[in-house]
C-alpha cells in the first residue's frame, strides 16, 4: 500500500522518542515475517490515543493492517483480533496514558488469560498529545498544566505492575537503543502469550528526559538507564522482583514464563474436548 | 373458564418450584398441541423474595401472558394478598393451608400441598399436586398428565419406575382434592395443534439460535440481567473451528473485543442490558466511524441506571439508535415475539454484514423469561448474508467514495488502518472538510441498504393506526383483535425494524390523521422519533416494570380514539 | 476595507507565532476601544501542521470570526495555497518571502519577515515585522501599537528599554514595507468603546469563572481537547477552603467522582468533550436516578468516536439530553457566544442544585478558542442558589413524594441510601410497581423547576422564524441582522435553555409556519427535537467541522423560504 | 433512622458469608464512632452492585448515609464523597467482581493517591448476584454456567495485587471470623490513606467454600486459612510478598505502610503554599 498521502498531517516533534520506537517495531515485524515466512498482511497493528498511537499512521515501507480506535482500548480491541483469528500476529502500541490510566483496567485480563499479543509501550511520563498533563508514571511533585503546584500522586512502577498481573513476557527498553528494542518487540512476538514491551520513549516537548536517562557527564547527570545484568534469570519471577528493587531503569528481557500456553492453545484444548452439538441437535433439545 | 383459553398463576416465595409448576404445565399442555406461554417475575435476588410464575394455555396462538387468572396457587399469605384480587370472576384460588388459613368464601380451597406429596413418599412431588389439582380443574382429559409424566423420567435408570408410580400418584391425590373442593371451571376444548413440529422455548434462547443459524462466528459478553442467559447459551453451544466465546471482565471490554472480530473478518456479537449498553456508548460509536460489522443485543429492564434488573420496560429506544457523541443512527431491530428472537437475530447480523457496522437489537425482560411454543425453524431457509470482501491487490483505497465498499480481511490483501478518527481513503487521519462531509455521507447512505419494506400492515385504508413495538406486540395484538371484533375503524402496522424505517411504511404512517404507539416507557420513546419524522403519533405508555394487559390497553385506545374523534386533544 | 471592520488571518506551519500575533492584534485594538474576537484552528498535533489564527476588529460587537479576509499573512506556499481565495476582492496578502516567491499580482506582496526582525537584534520579533506591516495596510494610528509595546515590556526588568526599543523598530520596518508595497486599505473609523470594563477572554476561562462565581467546590476532569483547559484553569484557580480539584484516571473516574461530591454536599463539576461524554453515560444515569446534583460540561469537536478532535461540530445534542439507558431527560444548556460561557455555567450549576440532578452544558471547539472582549461579569449580580438542605430529624423520607425535597448531607441529620435501584422513601431498593410510577413522575414533574421564560425573540409576529442554538448563534444573528436589513419579514428566536425549553417559547414556536435551525450537524438534531414536540422546524445544516459563514447562511436561509413560500418543500 | 421497610425485598441465601461480613462493619463503625466522639451521620457506606453491596441496605441498627450505585463504580464514587468532606469516615463495600473485575481499573489511582477510604472486599470467588458465573478469582478450570468447559484464566491474587499497585493497608479477613474481622475493618478506618480488607467471605449458593477454608477433619480437608504469624513484620513490603507466596490465605494484616500521608493531607499541605488568587483577581488579569 503505498503511502504518504498528502491529507494526513500529523507530525511528532523533532527529537521525539516515538521515531526511535517505529523504527525498531518496523524492523521487528519485518523480522518477524521473515522468520515465519509470512507476508505483511497477516500484521495488525492496534493503536490507542496519544502522540504513541500514530505510529500506525507513519509506518513506513510495506503497511500492515491498522486498527486506530479510542483511548484506552488498544488491548480489548487486540483480544478480539486476536481471537478471530489466531493467525495473526496483533501488536498493540500504546502511550503511558492511554495504556496504564484510562486503559488499565485491561491488562489484568488479558494477562490472566494469557492473550498472546505483543503490547509496546511507549512511555514518556506525561500526556502528549494533550499537551502535556501528568500521566500515572510523572513523579511525585513534577508540576504540569495539571499540577500546577506539583502532582500529588505516586507515580506507578510499571514493570512491576505487569509482573503481578501474571504478564508471562515483560521487557523493557529505549527508543534510543533501536537496535536491543527491535530485538525486545522481536521476542515479545515469538513469545507464545501476552508480552509487554515498555519503552522509555522521550517527549522533546513535554518531559525531555534523554539527559536523564542517557547521562550527561557535562551536567553531572548519572544515567538512570542499563543493561539487564547478563547473570538475570528472566525466567524467575523473584529475580524479576528483586532486579526491579535496584535503582535505574534495567533494559532487557525483565521477565518470560517458561511454560507459557496462550489463550488460543488453552481454548482449542478446551474445545476439543468439550462435546459440541450442531445446530440441528441444539434445537432438537427445544422440540416439544 | 373461556373454555378455549385458561391462565394459571403459581405465586410464592422465590425459588425453583413455581417456575417448575408453570413450565411443566406449558410442556404438557403443548405437547398434547395446545399454544401455551409462561411468564416469571422475580426480585433482583438468589433466593426468596415475592415471584409469581405463570402459564397461559389456549386452543389457538397466544400473544400475551393473560390479563386475568383462571387459577392461583397462593404458597403463602403475601402471595395470596398480591395477586388474588386479579383472580377473574368465577375464577380459583388454591392456598397452601400449611401456610394460612383463610376463611371460606366462593373462591379459594386450601390444600395441604407438602403434606400430600410427603404422602406419596416423594416430598419432592409438590409440583404433581398442584398440577393434578388444576388438571380436575379444567377438566384435562385424564392420561395428559400421567402420560407426560411417564414419559419424562423413563430414563433407563433403577429408580424410574418408582418415581413414575410417586408422581402419578401426587397428580392423583391433587386431583381428589380438587374435586372435594366443589370447584370446577367446565371442559377445555379440544386444541387444534399447530402445523408442523413446534419448539417450546424462551426469547434469550431464540436469539442465540438465530444468530448461530446466520453464521456467528465470535461471542463476547458479560453477564447481566437479563441478558445473561444469553451468553450462557453460547458458551456451551458456539462451538466448532473458528468459533470464539467468552466471558469478558466488563461490556467496555466486550464490545471493544467484538469490534476487534468484526474488523478481523468474523460475524461478532455481545449481549446485555441497558446499564452495559450504557458503558458501551463509545465503542458503538467507534464501529459506526470506523464501519465495522457487529451486533449488540440489549435485553431491556427497568431503567434508568441499575433500575428494575428484573422487570420489563422498552426505555432503551433512544438511547439505542443514538448511543454516542456526534452524527450516528445506528440500527435498531426490537424483536417482539419468542419466534422474532430467532428471525431477528439473524437480521441483525445480515444487516451488520451489509452495511459494515454496529446493530443493535432490542429484547426485553418479558421475551427473555417467557417459554413459548413457536414453529421449528427450517435452517435450511434462513437467510445468510456475508460482507463483500476485498479480493485484489494492495494499494486499496477502502474509505473511497460514499457507498458501501468491499471490505479487507486481515490476512488478504487490501491493508488500511480502520481509524475512529476522520479519515482519508486509506484510513489516515485527516481533518480537511471535504472528506468529513463525504464520511459522513458514506456512513449515513449505507443504511439505505437496511431500508427493505418489511412490515405487517391491516386496514390501511383507515386514518388511525396502531403500530406497535417489541414485546408490546402480543399485547397490543390481541387488544387489536378484540377491537376488530367490534367493527373499530383501526389500521394495524408492525415493524422489527425500527431504524431506519421501512420508507413505504413511513410514508403510509405519515398520511395517517393519528398513529398510536402502546409502549412500555415514560417518555413516549418511539412515538417521539415518529413525530421527529413527521408522524402524528401519540403513545400509549406505562412504566409500572409489568408488561401491559390487553383488557387496558383496549380500553386506553378505544378513549384516545374517542377524544381524537372529539377534537379535543392535540399532540 | 469595510472601514468599520477588518478581518486578518496568519497561516502557515503550527506553533504558537501566528495565535500569538493574532492575540497581539486583538489585544492592542480592544485596548483603545475596539470590539475583537479571534479564532484558531490546528490539527490534531502538537508541533507543525497547517494553522492559522485570525483576528477580526470592528468599531461594533462582533459576532462572528468573519467570512472573508481583508489581510492574509502566509507564512509558506501551503498556506499561500489554502487561503488566497478567502481574502476578498481588494484585500491583500502578505506573505513570506523567505519561504516562496510568487508573480507579480494586485493582491500580494512579500516581505521577508524574519530577516527583518533579525535586523532589529531580535529575532523573536517577527510577530511585530507582521503587526506593523498590518497597522500600516489599515491606517492605525501611529501611537496604539507602540504604547502596547511599551506597557507591556515595561516590567521593571533590566533589559526592558532595549526589548522595547526592538520591538517597536521592528513595527516601523513592518509599516515601512507594507508602505513599499504600495497597498493600503484605507483608514479603520475610530471605535465607539463598549461601555464598562470590558476583558478579552476565550470560552473555556469564561466557563470555568462562571462555574466558580456560582460556588463551584469540586472539580474533577481528565484532559481532552478541547475541553483541557478548563480543568487546567481550574487546577490552578478553584482554591480556598473545603474546594478540591483533580485530574482524574479517566472520565469514568470523573462521573463518578463529582456524582460522590455532590451527594456529599458540594457543588461539583467536570470538562470534557464526546468521546469523554459517552464514556460517562452510565453514570450520568445513576445521577439522574438517585437525584445527585452536578454538572458536565461537554465542549464538542466533530464526532463520531475520536473524530476531529480539534474542529467545531454541534453534534453532541441528541446524546446529551438522552446520554443513558431508560428514561431519563438530562437538562441542557448551550451556550452560544463567550459571555453566555460565564452565565452559562453559573446558571448550570444553579439549575443542578435546584432540581437535585445532573445537568450537561454543551459548549464548542470554536468557543473554546476564540478570544473575545465581553463586559467584566458583575460578581455581585451572579445568582448563586443553593440546593434545599435537610435540616430535620433522624428518620427522614428522602423520597417521599413526587416532587423536589430537601437533600440529606452526610455529616448532618436523615441518613438515607441513594440509590441507582428503583428505591423506596428511604432509599431501600424495590420493585414495587407504583413506586415505578411514583418515582419516575417525581423525576421527570423537577424539571418544571427548570421552565423558567428565559429567551431572546423578535418580530415575533412573523410566520417563519429562525432559531440557532450554542456557537451558531453569532453568525446566524449576523445572517440576521443583514436579512433585517432588507426588510425580510422573519422572527427570532433564541434560548441557552434547550431542554426544559422555556415553556412560553415552545408555545410561540408551535405557532410558526416554519421554524429554520441552523447547526453544525448532518442529522439535524435540534430540529429533530423540536419536531418531536410538535414544532414545524427544519435544519440548514453544515458538518464540514468548520463555523458557519454569515453568507453561506443569508443564501441558505433566502433560498429556504423562498421555497417554502412556493410551497415546493415539506417536512 | 428505623429501618425493615415492607417494600425492600433483598435477602442473603442462609450462611451467606456476607453476614458475617456485615456484622463486622456494622461493630468496627461503632467502635469507630465511638473512638472518635462522632456521630453515625458521618459514616459514609458505598456500595457496589452483587449480594456483598447489598449490605448497605441489611444494615442493622442506627443507619449510616449510603450510596448504593452501579456495578464497579464504588470506588471513584468513594473518591468524591472523602475529598468533597474528608471528615466523613467512608467505607466502600463491595464484590470480587465489582472490585476486581469490572472495577479493577479504579485501584490503583486510589492507591497512588493514597485516598483515605476503606475498602471491604466480599469475595466468594464468584458472581453471586447474576447467579454463579466465574469472576477474576474463580480459580483455573473451574465449571460455572459461563466456563461450561472450565475455566480458561488463571486467578487473580488479590493481595498482591494491592500491594503493587502501593495500597497502604493490606489486610485479609474471613467472613466466619468476625470478631477479628471487626478488628481488620476498625484498622483500616484508623489507617490514614487507602485501605482494602479482602474478606474471604463464601457463597453457600453457587461456591460454597466453608470445607475448604476451615478445613473439614471428616472430609480430610485441610483449612486453607491460617493466622498471619506473630513473627510477621506488617510494615515491611518484602516480608508481606513473601507471606503471600506461601501456601494457603493468610488471615490478619498483611501489610501497613509505616508512614502514610493520605490525598486529603497532600492536597491541604499542596494548597497551603500555593499562591491561591480570588476571584476578583482571576478576573482583573483577563481585564483589557
Ligand atoms: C475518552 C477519551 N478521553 C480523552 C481523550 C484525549 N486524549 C487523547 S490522547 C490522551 C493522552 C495521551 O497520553 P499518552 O497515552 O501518554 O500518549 P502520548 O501522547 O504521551 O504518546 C488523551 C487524554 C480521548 N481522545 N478520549
Ligand atoms: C454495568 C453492569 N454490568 C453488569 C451488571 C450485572 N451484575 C450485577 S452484580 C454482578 C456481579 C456480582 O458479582 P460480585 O461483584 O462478585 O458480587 P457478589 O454478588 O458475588 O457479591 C453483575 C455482573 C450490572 N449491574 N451493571
Ligand atoms: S508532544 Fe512529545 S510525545 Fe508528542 S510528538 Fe511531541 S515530543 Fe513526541
Ligand atoms: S448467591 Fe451467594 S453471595 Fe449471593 S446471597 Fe446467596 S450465598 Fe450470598
Ligand atoms: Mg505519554
Ligand atoms: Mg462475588
Amino acid at each position: 500500500m503505498s503511502k504518504k498521502n498528502p491529507e494526513y498531517d500529523f507530525k511528532w516533534c523533532p527529537g521525539c522518542g516515538d521515531f526511535g520506537v517505529k523504527r525498531a517495531l518496523e524492523m521487528a515485524v519485518q523480522q518477524r515475517n521473515v522468520e515465519l515466512e509470512m507476508p505483511m498482511a497477516n500484521t495488525v497493528v492496534v493503536a490507542g490515543i496519544g502522540c504513541s498511537g500514530n505510529i500506525v499512521h507513519l509506518y513506513d515501507g510495506e503497511q500492515p493492517f491498522g486498527l486506530h480506535g479510542i483511548h484506552g482500548r488498544s488491548l480489548p480491541i487486540s483480544f478480539g483480533v486476536k481471537m478471530a483469528n489466531p493467525d495473526l500476529n496483533v501488536v498493540v502500541v500504546s502511550g503511558d496514558g492511554d495504556f496504564l490510566s484510562i486503559g488499565g483496567e485491561h491488562i489484568a485480563p488479558m494477562a490472566q488469560r494469557n492473550l498472546n499479543v505483543t503490547a509496546v509501550v511507549m512511555d514518556n511520563g506525561v500526556y502528549g498529545l494533550t499537551k502535556g498533563q501528568s500521566s500515572p508514571t510523572t513523579d511525585l511533585g513534577v508540576i504540569t498544566p495539571t499540577t500546577p503546584f506539583g502532582k500529588l500522586e505516586n507515580s506507578l512502577n510499571p514493570l512491576e505492575l505487569y509482573l503481578t498481573l501474571g504478564v508471562s513476557f515483560v521487557a523493557s527498553g529505549f527508543s534510543s537503543k533501536i537496535k536491543e528494542l527491535t530485538n525486545l518487540i522481536n521476542q515479545g512476538m515469538k513469545h507464545p502469550g501476552f508480552s509487554v514491551v515498555h519503552v522509555q520513549s522521550p517527549c522533546t516537548t513535554y518531559n525531555d528526559t534523554y539527559d536523564l536517562l542517557k547521562g550527561n557527564a557535562k551536567k553531572g547527570i548519572d544515567a538512570t538507564v542499563h543493561d539487564v545484568p547478563e547473570s538475570h534469570d528472566p525466567s524467575s519471577k523473584q529475580a524479576a522482583y528483586n532486579l526491579l528493587q535496584e535503582e535505574g531503569i534495567p533494559l532487557g528481557v525483565i521477565y518470560q514464563r517458561d511454560e507459557s500456553d496462550p489463550l488460543d492453545q488453552r481454548f482449542n484444548v478446551m474445545r476439543e474436548k468439550a462435546n459440541a452439538r450442531d445446530l440441528d441437535r441444539q434445537i432438537a433439545a427445544f422440540q416439544i | 373458564m373461556r373454555n378455549t383459553d385458561f391462565v394459571v398463576r403459581f405465586a410464592g416465595e422465590g425459588g425453583g418450584g413455581l417456575v417448575t409448576s408453570a413450565e411443566l404445565l406449558a410442556q404438557v399442555t403443548s405437547q398434547v398441541g395446545y399454544h401455551v406461554k409462561t411468564f416469571v417475575t422475580f426480585p433482583s435476588q438468589i433466593m426468596g423474595g415475592p415471584t409469581f410464575a405463570q402459564a397461559r394455555i389456549s386452543t389457538s396462538p397466544v400473544l400475551s401472558y393473560g390479563d386475568q387468572l383462571d387459577v392461583l396457587v397462593a404458597l403463602d399469605r403475601e402471595a395470596y394478598n398480591t395477586h388474588q384480587s386479579e383472580v377473574r370472576d368465577g375464577g380459583v384460588i388454591i392456598y397452601n393451608a400449611e401456610d394460612f388459613q383463610l376463611e371460606e368464601d366462593e373462591k379459594s380451597f386450601g390444600m395441604r400441598i407438602d403434606e400430600l406429596a410427603k404422602s406419596t413418599g416423594n416430598p419432592r412431588a409438590a409440583n404433581m399436586v398442584m398440577l393434578g389439582a388444576i388438571a380436575y380443574l379444567v377438566n384435562m382429559p385424564e392420561h395428559y398428565l400421567p402420560e407426560y409424566v411417564t414419559k419424562r423420567f423413563s430414563r433407563g435408570r433403577p429408580g424410574d419406575e418408582e418415581i413414575i408410580k410417586g408422581n402419578i400418584m401426587a397428580l392423583s391425590l391433587g386431583a381428589e382434592e380438587a374435586k372435594k373442593s366443589g370447584f370446577s371451571l367446565g371442559a377445555l376444548e379440544d386444541p387444534t395443534p399447530p402445523s408442523g413440529e413446534q419448539l417450546l422455548i424462551k426469547g434469550n434462547d431464540a436469539l442465540a439460535i438465530g444468530a448461530i443459524a446466520a453464521g456467528l462466528d465470535v461471542f463476547v459478553g458479560y453477564p447481566i440481567s437479563p441478558a445473561t442467559t444469553v451468553l450462557v447459551y453460547m458458551e456451551r453451544n458456539l462451538t466448532g473451528p473458528g468459533k470464539f466465546v467468552y466471558q469478558a471482565s466488563s461490556e467496555i471490554e466486550s464490545i471493544n473485543a467484538i469490534l476487534g472480530a468484526g474488523f478481523a473478518g468474523k460475524k461478532s456479537m455481545t449481549s446485555t442490558a441497558g446499564p452495559g449498553l450504557s458503558l458501551m456508548s463509545e465503542g458503538i460509536g467507534l464501529a459506526w466511524m470506523a464501519e465495522i460489522p457487529t451486533v449488540i443485543i440489549d435485553v431491556q429492564r427497568g431503567g434508568p441506571a441499575t433500575g428494575l434488573p428484573t422487570k420489563v420496560e422498552q426505555s432503551d429506544l433512544l438511547v439505542a439508535i443514538h448511543p454516542a457523541h456526534g452524527d450516528v443512527s445506528i440500527p435498531v431491530i426490537a424483536v417482539g415475539t419468542v419466534e422474532e428472537c430467532f428471525t431477528g437475530a439473524a437480521l441483525a447480523l445480515n444487516w451488520a454484514e451489509r452495511y459494515q457496522g454496529p446493530v443493535i437489537i432490542l429484547s426485553d425482560h418479558g421475551l427473555s423469561e417467557q417459554a413459548q411454543n413457536i414453529p421449528k425453524p427450517d435452517l435450511s431457509k434462513v437467510i445468510v448474508e456475508n460482507r463483500k470482501v476485498y479480493t485484489g491487490n494492495n494499494g486499496y483505497e477502502r474509505y473511497d467514495g460514499v457507498d458501501v465498499s468491499p471490505m479487507p480481511v486481515p490476512g488478504g490483501p487490501g491493508a488500511y488502518i480502520a481509524n475512529g478518527s476522520e479519515h482519508d481513503p486509506i484510513g489516515d487521519t485527516t481533518h480537511l472538510p471535504n472528506r468529513h462531509v463525504d464520511m459522513t455521507h458514506r456512513r449515513f447512505n449505507k443504511l439505505d441498504l437496511l431500508k427493505d419494506d418489511n412490515y405487517e400492515r391491516e386496514n390501511q385504508d383507515e386514518s388511525i393506526a396502531i403500530m406497535t413495538w417489541g414485546g408490546s406486540k402480543g399485547p397490543t395484538r390481541e387488544a387489536y383483535d378484540i377491537m376488530m371484533g367490534e367493527n373499530q375503524k383501526i389500521g394495524w402496522y408492525y415493524t422489527m425494524q425500527l431504524n431506519p424505517l421501512p420508507p413505504q411504511l413511513l410514508e403510509e404512517l405519515k398520511s395517517k390523521e393519528l398513529v398510536l404507539i402502546p409502549e412500555l416507557n415514560y417518555l413516549g420513546q418511539f412515538a417521539m422519533l415518529l413525530r421527529a419524522k413527521g408522524v402524528n403519533a401519540e403513545s400509549i405508555t406505562q412504566y409500572t416494570g409489568t408488561p401491559f394487559k390487553v383488557g387496558d390497553l383496549v380500553t386506553r385506545i378505544k378513549d384516545r380514539i374517542a377524544s381524537h374523534k372529539k377534537g379535543l386533544v392535540n399532540v
